[in-house]
């Protein structure tokens, strides 16, 4: 039987976008270091799909999360004789070969999300991300004025460098934060994980996730360890927005995905037709921003459209 | 000199002692294994003490348990899945999707999801005996193919990589009371899974052990071609344990869909190995034909044991996965040294 | 050497009483690749006869049998089952047709107990499928002391057993189950004088009780202890086909031999004894 | 009454004919499934037929072949190693953090690194015959603990989740000539890792088919217990090939290190079974005695050219999975039915 | 029933020619986890002569001879090679010592190819480690045809030849490879007469090249062609030890069956017979 609430139909389909430039049609590579099905990598590219319908740039999407291989899909790319190639520089030492390859071949790249000290090293012509170290000093800097004690941070991908720098940075702020890994495939799993900790140590009284996602399963988890603890976050959702606006969330360290995704290929398609280089030589900080309670019904339409 | 003829029996017999036929049961080995791990985490980890947090465990050790016991009887059967991982996140994002998409009731959602998961666990095995390839690869493709479909189909549908929110559709509410309640006596607080993961054990191990079809499970296991040759049905045998590893992926995806409320798309990858230790860990041979779904089922309690418990530890987190491995091989090895000094008896 | 037709006699036999064909080989072959392990074969196996398929290693005798149990297809002539043509899929498909076997790789499941291998495929059960397990064991161990096996402890794996056990365990198995047709793959091989000597007596009762016994053996005595027709094949093909009253144990042999060789062997070898 | 004794021969073998000889050799049907791929691609995606775009696909080829071929041997033996993918970078990361700590020569830190890698096989190949555990279990337990040491150690040594920079120590050209060196041939740019791959197939090749080691490692494979009654010393033969997983590993591990001049340690996470995958889609029997090297290259060739394809056919990264899936088991389908159409010859 | 000793008689024989004792098991037992399967088992392997191993079905005859073997170790008493105490650890090790063994279930990788089988552990090969595959097949076709047995394609897997074929290639390779005390377990079993005769001819002629051979089989026949020395066994007991001038074939052929049982088969049969 039908459902008299909610579903589709229940749901608003976002405004398409306005209008199209009529500059020749081009081919971009996004390569990112994105896991399948990552929500965050999903905003990037919506915002790097916008940008390319409107600059009639024809879109060329591919990520690997190994560094070899993530350079694998660039120098395929450059194979391929794009147009233009924006990559993040997560694993900044595996991609130095493939993007010097590129930057050989006259294509112009642009770093995105992480690399921001060595892109120009690189020869790229701009960037567009947070460091993540910086944010994670944001957030630790937050953490203190609020009087934490003692914050866990949640890395849910064991030995990703972008995740660790974000913790290490709180933890510059915070010393005594601790770290916990969980498995970011298994939400039981993760729940679980965050729970035992929250019951090992009742002194915690801040977690902070580093997805979306995950922190809406460790406010779960909270609430089934009886834990007090407030929660923080990197980066949002439409669910995480409604969580802050419900109070389980207490902010959101916010590097605005679909801008970077956005900015990097508009970028391209600016020093293709008119030689301009955004940011001047320096790179462009897409956060930190919080979002709290204060401004989070300004981004709550949005997010909801999936585009914050 | 002698002259006992064989039907005055075989003298050479002894009694088997007691406790050997105790230990001659398949899963005690598994048992002794658990209790090991327990005493050892009782002994260092002062909250894993405490009775209220042993609901956490066991809400780890339950989910994976679910999916150990059909992975165990496939093993049991002869055959891998290696799609039991992300067939879990199929049939929550089919649930939803559907569900929403059509702005139908949830349960026509959650009721399509089973058939489309018995679905692919009946193409598993359909494959298995057409390419007559090995099981690994055939559902390998089936775990590419569906995980391709997962992310692909989900950003068509919903256009994200997250499955629609479908707390207010119809249905909801009574759909989440069967598939993610939870009871709490005193201040231990237990979901429903723990409730599928004992029906589940109990009834595989019954099928195994007391029904027709488990003669035919471990004959299809332990030589095929025999137990074709004396007219066992192996391969719809197979088919069928493929299916039931279908419905259990159903069952624990209904739980995380309506426990969570929304699935992200990337869920259960590499989740199929953890059921494959479960099971291994728990005495089951990876070459067919021998094995216990009691002992599966306590290989999922041994991993939730030691994932949680080293964290009830306090210990250092970096070392994590080499607390895990030592403990997992330290287990497997107590549980086969119990079985070697039971068949010595 | 021998005087026997090539073909097999349609017509009744003299002597015993009308039978009926269950089965019937017209010309079958059978290759595997570029090995043809059988060809031309025609035989036929009727009820309340034992036929006796003797032949040197390789000579095709367990091929033969596999295409009457339904494991291999053949590829050349035909095969009537109750006089239809018949193609088996698999072996439950020739089992459907009450043709029972015991093979010569045993089709056993090792690492299963020896009650289980014995009730596989035919399992006693009860309501829901319940198998009625004290039942199937105290059967088990009935027939198989009935042929002078103890097996102690039923709930050992197959796998730990001697060699000719586990032949007992499938041959006892076939026989508990009967059929209209019992294919026997050298069933006395592994075994000792005494079990022989069960399993030949069972042949013996089989027949009696009008099913058709195919049975074959390396053996020349056992075979013509029992046996009411001899083929004995040779490189795939039939080299002689005997009624019992038309051949004697000392022909049977020497066809087996080829001919005088096996004499010869007796002589050199007490010629060679210190 | 035909009177033929055996000794004249038996005639009813026919003659092979001449192209089933050629359809016997064992890689042969890898070699199609390889040209079906190849032959796909070239008709779907422009940038493939471009003879200088093949070095990226050799390469990356190359880097899974590497360990394709150390890991076929060793499932034609009869085992497993899921250590095989952290190992290499195990091997990277040693080899980098003993330079650096003490300030060595990178050559030093090389060797070492070296002596670890073989120490690790021979631990895997040790634990296996004392625990008569499963290799899966076993190099499970390898594996866990190598990620959960590979991260601590870092962390304790470097400080962060990143080798340290060797590339001003002394040695560190004379190594990334040895291991990182590539050469441009027209606009085809091929990596050192292409030698190294061929190299070790050759080698394995011959020793599989042609030496003694080989006849050994195919019987340890096929029927330990015969073997060892034949006097096979199979527990060395075995020890042996997780040696050679270990020195292979290591070779790939010095290509990492001195490519990318840092590793990080959460790599080769996840490898074993892309390797594992190349083998079985190369026609490696998983249980064991049965299989080719040349099929296992031929494999890590056609999950090259399928990863690589797609993105050159610009395909929606969406399906990448899926679209990986169904080539990977429609190559290994036709392997399979050149190898049974073979056999029937 | 016999009129044997019991025990082994230690000095040299009278009749035949003084012969050293390369294996001698005292007292020699072993269990199975609760079951016993040998016990007391007293025997000596002499060079130059053919000791006969007999007995019923899981009477204890292979797992005597993996003892020897080196598969197993005994759990009871002691076994002298050379004068020596001895506790192989491995087959290998048994080689080593000079036994070489054909076991009942055969010892050979099925999805290894003929010849490779055939010198397994064995290998000829030249300079580094390089098999010398022709001349390993050449050697390896004509063995086994020297057995009767012709194998075209020798690159055909072990897998795909029949059971007594599979049999003749672990024979020929135990009798080329020759040691000082070969080990036969029920090599005649599934052989055709011819091929068991070449067998047993084998047999002899090992035996008159000055090696000890162990010969287990269930046919009293073979036996006596060919031994110089029975045992019986019987639950894992030795129930009779003879010298070959002390028993006739009848004897043993009794003792095996337990008692008259057999003759009276024979006569049952008879009568049954149409
Ligand atoms: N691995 C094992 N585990 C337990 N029991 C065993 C094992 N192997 C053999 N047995 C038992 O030991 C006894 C002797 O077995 P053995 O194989 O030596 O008999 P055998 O004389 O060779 O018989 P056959 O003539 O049938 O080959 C049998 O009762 C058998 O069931
Ligand atoms: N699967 C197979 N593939 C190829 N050839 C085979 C296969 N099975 C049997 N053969 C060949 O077919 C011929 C007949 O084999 P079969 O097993 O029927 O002989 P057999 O008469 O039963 O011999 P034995 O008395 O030794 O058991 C042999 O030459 C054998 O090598
Ligand atoms: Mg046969
Ligand atoms: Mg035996």
């Amino acid at each position: 039987g039908c459902s008299s609430s909610g579903g589709k139909k229940a749901t608003e389909s976002s405004a398409a976008p306005g209008g199209k430039a009529n500059t020749p049609s081009m081919t971009v590579a996004l390569v990112t270091h994105s896991g399948p099905g990552d929500t965050f990598w999903d905003l990037v590219r919506k915002g790097a799909q916008a940008a390319a319908a409107k600059d009639n740039i024809k879109l060329e999407y591919s990520a690997d999360p190994d560094g070899t291989k993530q350079a694998s899909l660039v120098q395929a790319a450059v194979d391929k004789k794009v147009d233009g190639i924006a990559t993040t520089l997560a694993k900044p030492d595996a991609m130095k070969g493939a993007v010097g390859n590129a930057v050989k071949a006259k294509i112009p790249v642009v770093g995105l999300n992480s690399g921001s000290d060595v892109y120009k090293n690189f020869g790229m012509i701009g960037f567009f991300g947070q460091p993540e170290k910086v944010a994670g000093q944001a957030v630790g800097d937050k953490l203190k004025s609020a009087g934490a004690k003692k914050p866990i941070c949640i890395i849910h991908e064991q030995g990703n460098v972008g995740l660790e720098d974000r913790c290490n940075g709180v933890k510059e702020k915070v010393p005594a934060t601790q770290i916990v890994y969980v498995n970011g495939n298994d939400l039981p799993s993760v729940q679980s994980t965050v729970t035992a900790k929250l019951q090992q140590d009742k002194a915690i009284d801040w977690i902070v996730g580093l997805n979306a996602d995950i922190t809406l399963n460790a406010v779960k988890a909270k609430k089934a360890a009886g834990s007090s603890a407030k929660v923080g976050t990197f980066d949002t959702n439409a669910d995480l927005v409604k969580a802050i606006q419900g109070g389980d969330v207490e902010f959101a360290v916010d590097q605005q995905p679909w801008l970077q995704g956005y900015l990097a290929v508009d970028s391209i398609w600016l020093y293709t037709t008119n030689g301009d280089t955004v940011g001047g030589g320096m790179p462009t900080l897409t956060g930190p921003a919080f979002v709290d309670k204060s401004n989070v019904d300004a981004v709550a339409k949005f997010a909801a459209a999936g585009t914050r | 000199m002698t002259t006992a003829t064989a039907d005055e029996g075989d003298g050479r017999v002894a009694a088997r002692p007691a406790y050997a036929r105790l230990l001659s049961f398949p899963a005690i080995g598994a048992l002794i294994g658990a209790i090991a791990v327990f005493v050892l985490f009782m002994a260092v980890a002062p909250p894993f003490r405490a009775i209220d947090n042993s609901g956490t465990i066991l809400y780890q050790a339950s989910t994976i348990g679910m999916m150990a016991v059909p992975v165990a009887l496939l093993m049991i059967g002869g055959e891998f899945d290696l799609s039991a991982g992300v067939a879990v996140t199929t049939a929550a994002l089919a649930a939803s999707m559907i569900a929403w998409q059509w702005s139908l009731n949830v349960w026509v959602g959650v009721l399509l999801s089973l058939v489309l998961a018995l679905g692919i666990g009946w193409f598993n095995g359909w494959l298995l005996q057409r390419t007559k390839l090995p099981s690994f690869l055939v559902t390998l493709g089936t775990f590419f193919i569906l995980q391709g479909c997962n992310l692909a189909v989900t950003k068509l549908v919903a256009g994200g990589v997250t499955s629609p929110r479908i707390t207010d559709i119809d249905g909801y509410d009574s759909a989440a009371a069967v598939f993610a309640s939870d009871i709490s006596i005193g201040g231990l607080h237990l979901e429903i899974t723990l409730l599928f993961w004992l029906v589940l054990t109990v009834v595989a191990a019954v099928a195994l052990t007391r029904l027709r079809i488990g003669n035919w499970i471990l004959a299809s296991g332990g030589d095929e071609a025999s137990a074709r040759a004396v007219g066992v049905p192996a391969a719809r045998t197979k088919t069928g344990l493929f299916m039931f590893v279908g419905f259990c992926a159903w069952l624990l995806g209904m739980h995380t869909l309506f426990n969570f409320d929304a699935v992200q798309t990337n869920m259960g990858i590499g989740n199929e190995f953890i059921y494959i230790i479960a099971a291994v860990v728990g005495g089951c041979l990876l070459t067919g034909g021998y094995g216990s779904v009691a002992g599966a089922s306590l290989g999922a309690l041994i991993y939730g044991m030691t994932n949680l418990g080293i964290t009830y530890a306090g210990w250092n987190p970096d070392w994590l996965k080499t607390f895990l491995g030592v403990m997992l091989v330290g287990a497997t090895l107590i549980n086969t040294f119990v079985r070697r000094q039971a068949a010595k008896r | 050497m021998s005087t026997a037709a090539r073909r097999p006699t349609d017509g009744p036999d003299g002597g015993t009483s009308v039978t009926e064909t269950v089965i019937r080989l017209e010309d079958v072959g059978k290759s595997y690749g570029n090995v043809r392990a059988l060809h031309g074969i025609n035989l036929d196996v009727r009820q309340g006869e034992v036929t006796c398929v003797l032949g040197d290693n390789g000579a095709g005798k367990s091929t033969l049998i596999k295409i009457m149990a339904g494991l291999h297809d053949y590829t050349e002539g035909r095969m009537l089952v109750h006089g239809q043509v018949t193609h088996f899929g698999s072996p439950r498909q020739a089992l459907d047709a009450g043709i029972a076997t015991v093979y010569q790789d045993l089709a056993l499941a090792p690492l299963m107990s020896v009650w289980r291998n014995f009730f596989l495929g035919k399992e006693l059960h009860g309501p829901l499928g319940m198998l009625r397990v004290a039942q199937m064991k105290q059967i088990a161990d009935s027939e198989l002391r009935k042929m002078g096996i103890v097996i102690p402890d039923l709930d050992r794996p197959v796998g730990a057993l001697s060699g000719g056990q586990r032949q007992c365990v499938a041959i006892a198995r076939a026989i508990y189950f009967g059929a209209k047709v019992i294919i026997l793959d050298e069933p006395t091989a592994a075994l000792g004088v005494k079990q022989s000597g069960v399993v030949l007596k069972y042949i013996v009762k089989a027949r009696d009780a009008g099913l058709g016994v195919v049975f074959i053996t390396h053996n020349p005595h056992h075979a013509f202890l029992v046996g009411n027709r001899f083929v004995v094949l040779k490189l795939g093909e039939v080299s002689l086909e005997a009624k019992r009253d038309h051949i004697t144990l000392e022909q049977l042999t020497g066809e087996m031999a080829g001919g005088d060789e096996l004499t010869a062997l007796e002589h050199e070898l007490r010629d060679l004894h210190p």
